[in-house]
């Protein structure tokens, strides 16, 4: 803990040109991941998880509107010149996409798209040697038949080979961190566990910090060290996973653990949080949660709260004090029962 | 690694030789032919090549280089003047004509012009019944009364058929060659004569020049006849170019890819300000007129002598002529050239609303009268007969006449000639030969003539004038002063039937660049091309 | 897409018999009297010899036997004879095809490659100066009748600049090089005749140009929204995420894509020359089937309109066919599902 | 009075939607409409103009651009200007024409097609193939030959070459929103054929027609003067602006003949071009296909 950390973000925001004036999609969020673990970024669509990894990453529109900041290995990204972040990007940090099949270029064969990857920060390998170098990442990445595979295109692979081979692009050349966006919401749930093991097998080997953002809990249960939960453009709870499952106080969090399916509880009734999160067009005033939380009081409507360590996890809820308490008393039962 | 690269300097100067090589012979090869090329730029109106068959402005043009007719017209366009026929002579009533050919003449494959190839080629042009076949009309016998001496008798005097086998279109065909080509003279040759498409391939006159190409629409080539037994041609070779309009032409003739350009008009000639280009601007033989129709369907009994004759008050003569080419043309009189025999005394017809107007009343013509004008959608010797049609129906709306426009295309047009259905029409006429005659066969209203079938439809009598009939065969049978008389009666007959109204006789735009000489307008053959060279 | 394809080409006859039976039917419902291009004007009272050439040209015959004797001599290659030139119309049109081919496949590649270059420019600088004005000129070039920006041209490149001759394929001087295809360009290289493909090509320029122009805007148009619409895509944001620059980007991702809609319009786009070349063809005095169709057209030389329809419909089948196979053989994702 | 007033309620709401309609275009597409209300409006006042008579000739011929006749005059000595504006009167209104007859018909026989499939769909589509596949100046120029010159014929030609493009569009759109839902639902819930395809499937289908209609509007125009340009299009002496732009061309050094008509005919092609492109982006956002 005592080395800088691989990335650290701190009030990042992202905001797009709208028709009245800019619209923040990400309002100032703070991260942090070390070396090595992995980071879950959870939340649901629209809560501004992908946007902000992609705004540190330069990849939005350049309509977008960043600031704030994110040091990679110490070095600012935010504001860095295009050129500079381009040795980053692919290089020192691999990014993988939600939908293999569109990520992919359809009308270019995956071999030469792994080959791209390679060459573009790597000038001077000889053709030989980069066409060795991608078929070793599609076996590492277990693909059969890679020098078949090779020469196909995206469409001509099944999703889970298609997302093997994306893996395989992004680590094509060894980065240190890896951001995974969703990796695993376009697949078969059997699939979706081999990816996920895939994913924690080659991080632990080689030693890649990851972030790993998703909608579902379930994913990053196993495998991250760090959960963040956002919504509405914000984190509303950040805390090591462990606590997070366990000692959660904020009440979208517990929405989204009581949404998890369990494999122990199968036969209990799946619980969803009613409503829709807020468009960024149109945020509530007050805590952006408000609107669809059971324990929302006026006052919740009115401000919004910052985050703030409470019980064993960092909270943006007024009520979190409640919450914890009524957690460890009586009032338990209740949020068990759903009345969330 | 070396021996590659050393291979490829040997390659690559092997390469350069060649180059080199190409390049030398090249010069080589132009420094051979260095023969110098005419070029005419023309859109071409070609719908033969072969002479009995032929009949355009181009073809005179083509034949005049390829063929020699016996006679020709010389430089004053009046002048009959010998060509294979070194001499003639005729009987006092101009019924039998007697060629004595030059015995040098020869054909481009080196055979001699004999008696029996005129012969031969009068009873094709006869037998053919092409366009051009009426140059033949009334000859009763051709024969070769030796190798080199040819006679034709007619069935009726007829003082103008020296003027007639003067024209390019009865120019002599080396009758070997023909027939090889699968030409016939004989009666059968109207449907069985086989050789119209091998004519576009082969020439077979005794020119000065011989065809290499033609393509249609898009290049005439000649070369010079080597076996000439004349003055060779300036000009070893002559290119008559594709150019579709006057302003395309008088573009290459700025920029010198053209040595002529013949189809300038007026207009256009104005903004050639280059010294390296020529333009004169001479009168011309050719003339465009309108024509009323009072035989169609429409018009019968309201286009009355006397209401015909009020509308061609109601022109304007002169604006005519300033609209449709600019003030370079001169008005005519009678459809017969001016210049031609007889035209010398007719005064061309002047505007005279008032007259034109008190003549309708008279006639209870004065409104109401709407007419549909058929005409051929062209632009003839600088004339657009749009611009020209327009110009008529803003003088005829003066005097309370409503004309329609129907520019057609030249079939439609025959059709519609054909059908009684037009009133009006327009149209142009440039001589096939130099004399009065053929005006007289072609517009006259005697029966059974084009005109008088066009503009008497089925009410012949509307139109017909007997008198003309007589007139012409008196003329036929006088020669000189004494024929134009009768020509120059005819032309005030012609007027007096105010069915045929020329309107203008168009000057001639003759453009060359400045280096090229012996450019001149012929009133049989158009452009001579022999006669042309570079300074 | 396989099937597809030979389902196309399986229709390509069918779709040529309906051509042909439509072009014979136009040209014998003409207005005009075939005859009037073929009797002198003097011998049409003569029944004698309007007889005669009507049973020469066939014309005595009732239409039924005639559609059927130009079915059977069409498919031996025998289009009749042009009452225009009194020639084979095949003849006429094998030799003024390549010239017409010629015009038209410059066109297409001053029209497609200045188009594309356009477009990708736009598309890189969206909504800039040079996005607009370069729009605003490609979309001058089919907004102008070719026919009157064809001579503006002519006369500000021929006549005053001297950049380039006059009209026609070739200096009337030159004789037209013995050749295979047709195309002189092309017969002057393959001669190895440096100076005659010089000259060619200079001829062939300022033709080209205006005849390009016309289609550079439909190009542009499409390969800039085209390739916005690529650059939207995700494998655009992957791309930039291995740390590709825009212009690899651009390149290698977004073009690739972006041109596959573009194949589809240049069979569009050959229609569109082959109008132009029509008129084009008029003003630049080039002897190709568009000339040849205006004059037959003026002068109801029905042999020679129905030959040139056919003729003009057969190239045009055949470019969208060929379209079609550019377009299956650019796009992996249609070659195995086929 | 009350009529005014019972109108009232609709009008402003309707004139709003038009305007919020044009704003959310792009400034190219609302040039576009400018430039062709201004063509509207000339081509329904022009006669009330004070302008010289466009047929009759007003000065000396040929003159250049002067203060009395401001684009100059032609061969004929007629003012080029009021020829120009006369001759949207004749060349806006075919085009119109052209445009409406080729929707009309092609739409009526591709949503024939579409809808009733079989022999119909068969025998139209055939159709449809074998007219495009002649060369559009071909097939118009040897209609246009076979009929005779003039306007209204070169109309005629023009909708023959176009109405198979909208069949083929409207064929496609039809087939496409026949599968919906609704449709179904109304088919199900015994709507009858023509019910069905009049109230529930062509509402849906006009997008694509009206944005090709618009962009080909301009292109009739210009094929309207190449056919003049023949000499198969418009007859004098109406100043129809392909044959006055011919006739400028015969006359190229006197510029001005054509530059007025060449202006004209460019400014409805651009508008439409504009517009159709505005429409483009504000009824199709699909993006291009």
């Amino acid at each position: 803990m005592s080395a800088a950390p691989l990335l650290e973000i701190r009030d990042l925001r992202a905001a797009f040109p709208g028709p009245h004036g800019p619209v923040e999609a990400v309002r100032g969020i703070d991260l942090m991941l070390d070396a090595g673990e992995v980071l879950g970024v959870v939340g649901e669509s629209g809560s501004g998880k992908s946007v902000a990894m992609m705004a540190l990453l330069q990849l939005l529109p350049p309509s977008a509107i960043v600031s704030g900041s994110a040091r990679f290995k110490g070095r600012e990204l935010v504001g860095m010149p295009r050129g500079e972040i381009r040795q980053i990007l692919g290089q020192e940090i691999g990014c993988i996409f939600q939908d293999p099949l569109s990520a992919f270029n359809p009308v270019l064969t995956i071999g030469d798209q792994i080959l791209e990857a390679i060459r573009l920060h790597d000038r001077k390998i000889s053709t030989q040697d980069a066409k060795r170098r991608v078929l070793d990442l599609l076996a590492s990445v277990s693909i059969p038949q890679p020098d078949r595979r090779v020469d196909q295109y995206p469409h001509e692979f099944s999703g889970g080979m298609r997302q093997r081979a994306m893996i395989a692009m992004a680590l094509a050349n060894n980065p240190s961190l890896l951001i995974a966006d969703e990796p695993t919401t376009a697949l078969d749930v059997t699939v979706q566990a081999q990816i996920l093991d895939l994913l924690r097998q080659l991080a632990a080997e080689r030693g890649i910090g990851m972030v790993l953002i998703t909608h579902d809990l379930g994913v990053v249960a196993g495998m991250a060290r760090d959960i963040a939960v956002m919504y509405g453009g914000r984190v509303v709870e950040t805390g090591t996973a462990d606590d997070i499952f366990y000692d959660t106080c904020h009440p979208y969090t517990r929405g989204l653990i009581a949404a998890m399916p369990r494999l122990e509880k199968i036969t209990e009734k799946l619980v969803s949080i009613e409503g829709t999160p807020p468009s960024i067009f149109d945020r509530p005033a007050g805590c952006s949660f408000a609107p669809r939380c059971k324990l929302a009081l006026p006052d919740c409507r009115a401000t919004d709260p910052s985050l703030r360590p409470v019980h064993r996890t960092s909270v943006a809820c007024l009520r979190a004090e409640e919450i914890v308490a009524g957690t460890q008393g009586a009032v338990r039962a209740e949020f068990e029962k759903g009345a969330l | 690694m070396n021996t590659t690269s050393s291979f490829k300097t040997t390659a690559r100067r092997r390469g350069t030789a060649l180059l080199f090589g190409t390049t030398s012979a090249l010069m080589f090869g132009s420094a051979v032919a260095a023969q110098d090329t005419l070029v005419v730029g023309r859109s071409m109106d070609v719908n033969s090549l072969d002479p009995s068959r032929a009949f355009c402005d181009t073809c005179q043009i083509y034949l005049t280089a390829v063929y020699e007719p016996l006679i020709t017209l010389g430089a004053d366009n009046k002048t009959l003047e010998p060509k294979l026929a070194a001499s003639w002579e005729h009987n006092e009533n101009f019924t039998e004509f007697t060629f004595n050919l030059n015995p040098e003449a020869v054909f481009s494959d080196g055979s001699p012009v004999e008696a029996s190839d005129v012969v031969w080629t009068f009873e094709r042009l006869r037998n053919l019944k092409g366009s051009p076949s009426f140059l033949m009309d009334g000859t009763q016998s051709i024969e070769a009364v030796d190798a080199h001496t040819v006679k034709v008798t007619v069935d009726a005097p007829n003082s103008e058929f020296l003027n007639k086998v003067s024209a390019p279109y009865t120019g002599i065909l080396n009758t070997e060659a023909a027939m090889a080509g699968g030409a016939l003279a004989d009666e059968t040759a109207a449907t069985a004569d086989g050789a119209e498409g091998w004519f576009l391939e082969n020439s077979v006159g005794s020119g000065p020049f011989v065809l290499v190409n033609y393509a249609p629409e898009d290049e005439l080539r000649l070369s010079r006849n080597d076996s000439y037994y004349g003055t060779a041609p300036a000009f070893a070779e002559v290119v008559i170019t594709q150019m579709q309009d006057s302003v395309i032409q008088a573009q290459a003739l700025e920029t010198g890819s053209v040595d002529i350009a013949m189809q300038i008009d007026a207009d256009t000639a104005k903004s050639l300000d280059t010294p390296d280009v020529v333009t004169e601007i001479i009168p011309s033989f050719n003339f465009v007129y309108f024509a009323f129709m009072p035989g169609s369907t429409a018009m019968k009994d309201k286009l009355t002598p006397q209401v015909r004759e009020a509308l061609t008050y109601a022109v304007d003569y002169d604006g005519m002529i300033e609209f449709t080419v600019g003030g370079n043309g001169n008005k005519i009189a009678a459809p017969i050239p001016n210049g031609f025999p007889g035209t010398q005394n007719l005064e061309p017809r002047a505007q005279d609303v008032e007259k034109a107007k008190s003549m309708l009343a008279e006639a209870g013509m004065d409104s109401g009268l709407e007419m549909v004008a058929v005409y051929p959608n062209d632009n003839v010797y600088g004339v657009d007969l749009n611009v020209m049609m327009q110009k008529l129906q803003q003088d005829f709306a003066q005097v309370g006449v409503e004309v329609t426009l129907k520019p057609v295309t030249y079939p439609v047009w025959r059709e519609e000639m054909a059908a009684g259905t037009a009133d009006l029409t327009a149209v142009y006429y440039a001589p096939d030969y130099y004399g009065s005659g053929q005006y007289a066969a072609y517009f006259g209203m005697t029966e059974g003539s084009t005109w008088v079938s066009r503009a008497g439809y089925q009410s012949p009598e509307t139109v017909l004038n007997e008198k003309e009939g007589e007139i012409y065969a008196q003329a036929l049978a006088a020669s000189g002063e004494e024929a134009a008389a009768k020509y120059e009666e005819l032309g005030r007959e012609l007027m007096a039937d105010n069915v045929i109204i020329p309107l203008v006789s168009p000057n001639l735009v003759l453009a060359h660049r400045a280096d090229i000489d012996g450019v001149r307008y012929s009133a049989c053959c158009n452009l001579p091309l022999a006669e042309i060279s570079r300074k | 897409m396989l099937r597809y394809l030979i389902r196309r080409v399986l229709g390509v006859p069918f779709l040529l018999l309906g051509v042909a039976s439509v072009a014979f039917i136009l040209s014998q419902s003409t207005k005009g009297d075939p005859l009037s291009a073929l009797v002198p004007e003097r011998m049409m009272n003569n029944p004698e010899i309007v007889q005669a050439v009507e049973a020469q040209w066939g014309l005595d015959k009732p239409l039924p036997v005639r559609y059927v004797v130009y079915m059977k001599n069409l498919v031996q290659g025998d289009m009749g004879t042009s009452f225009n030139t009194r020639r084979p119309v095949a003849r006429d049109i094998a030799e003024r095809l390549p010239a017409t081919l010629e015009l038209v496949v410059a066109a297409m590649i001053v029209g497609t490659t200045l188009g594309m270059a356009i477009g990708l420019l736009s598309a890189r600088f969206r909504h800039s100066i040079f996005d607009n004005a370069a729009r605003g000129f490609a979309l001058l070039g089919s907004s102008l009748p070719i026919f009157w920006s064809g001579l503006i041209m002519l006369y500000i490149f021929s006549v005053q600049l001297k950049w380039t001759p006059g009209t026609g394929r070739l200096d009337a001087r030159t004789q037209a090089p013995e050749g295979v295809t047709g195309f002189y360009t092309v017969d002057a290289l393959l001669a190895g005749n440096g100076g005659l493909f010089i000259e060619a090509l200079s001829h062939l320029a300022l033709p080209a140009l205006v005849l390009g122009w016309s289609v550079i805007g439909i190009v542009a148009r499409l390969v800039r929204s085209s390739l916005l619409d690529a650059l939207g895509q995700d494998y655009v944001r992957t791309a930039r995420a291995k740390g590709a620059s825009d212009r690899v980007v651009l390149i290698n991702h977004a073009l690739r894509n972006a041109l596959i809609p573009v194949l589809t319009v240049l069979g569009f786009t050959f229609a569109y020359l082959i109008t132009g070349a029509v008129l084009t063809e008029a003003i630049f005095s080039w002897p190709g089937i568009g000339s040849y169709a205006v004059s037959a057209a003026r002068s109801l030389d029905y042999p020679a309109i129905g030959g040139v329809t056919i003729v003009g419909a057969t190239a045009f089948l055949l470019a969208n066919l060929v379209t079609d196979i550019a377009y299956a053989w650019a796009n992996p994702r249609i070659k195995v599902s086929g | 009075m009350s009529a005014v007033e019972t109108l009232r309620p609709a009008s402003p709401s309707r004139a709003r939607r038009a305007w919020t309609f044009v704003r959310r275009l792009p400034l190219t597409g609302q040039i576009g409409i400018l430039i062709l209300l201004f063509w509207a409006v000339t081509l329904l006042t022009v006669q009330f103009w004070p302008l010289v008579d466009p047929l009759m000739m007003a000065g000396r011929r040929l003159q250049p651009p002067s203060a009395d006749h401001w684009l100059g005059t032609d061969a004929l000595g007629r003012d080029v200007l009021s020829r120009t504006l006369h001759g949207s009167t004749y060349t806006i209104p075919v085009a119109l024409m052209v445009v409406v007859s080729a929707v009309v018909i092609g739409s009526a026989l591709g949503a024939a097609a579409g809808y009733l499939g079989g022999w119909t769909d068969a025998v139209i589509m055939r159709a449809a193939d074998v007219t495009l596949s002649f060369p559009p100046i071909l097939l118009a120029m040897t209609v246009a030959a076979t009929l005779g010159p003039g306007l209204p014929n070169a109309g005629l030609a023009m909708v023959i070459v176009w109405w198979p493009i909208y069949a083929r569009l409207m064929r496609a759109q039809v087939l496409e929103v026949r599968t919906r839902e609704h449709v179904e639902a109304a088919i199900a819930g015994g709507a009858g054929r023509g019910r069905v395809l009049v109230v529930h499937i062509l509402p849906l289908c006009w997008t694509p027609t009206l944005i090709n209609a618009t962009m080909d509007f301009g292109q009739v125009a210009l094929l309207a003067a190449s056919l003049s340009f023949i000499g198969l299009g418009a007859v004098p002496p109406s100043p129809e602006w392909g044959s006055m732009i011919s006739e400028g061309a015969a006359k190229f050094y006197s510029w001005w003949i054509a530059f007025g008509p060449g202006m004209a005919i460019l400014s409805v092609v651009l508008a439409t071009a504009f517009l159709g492109d505005g429409l483009r982006d504000v009824l199709d956002r699909r993006g291009p296909k």
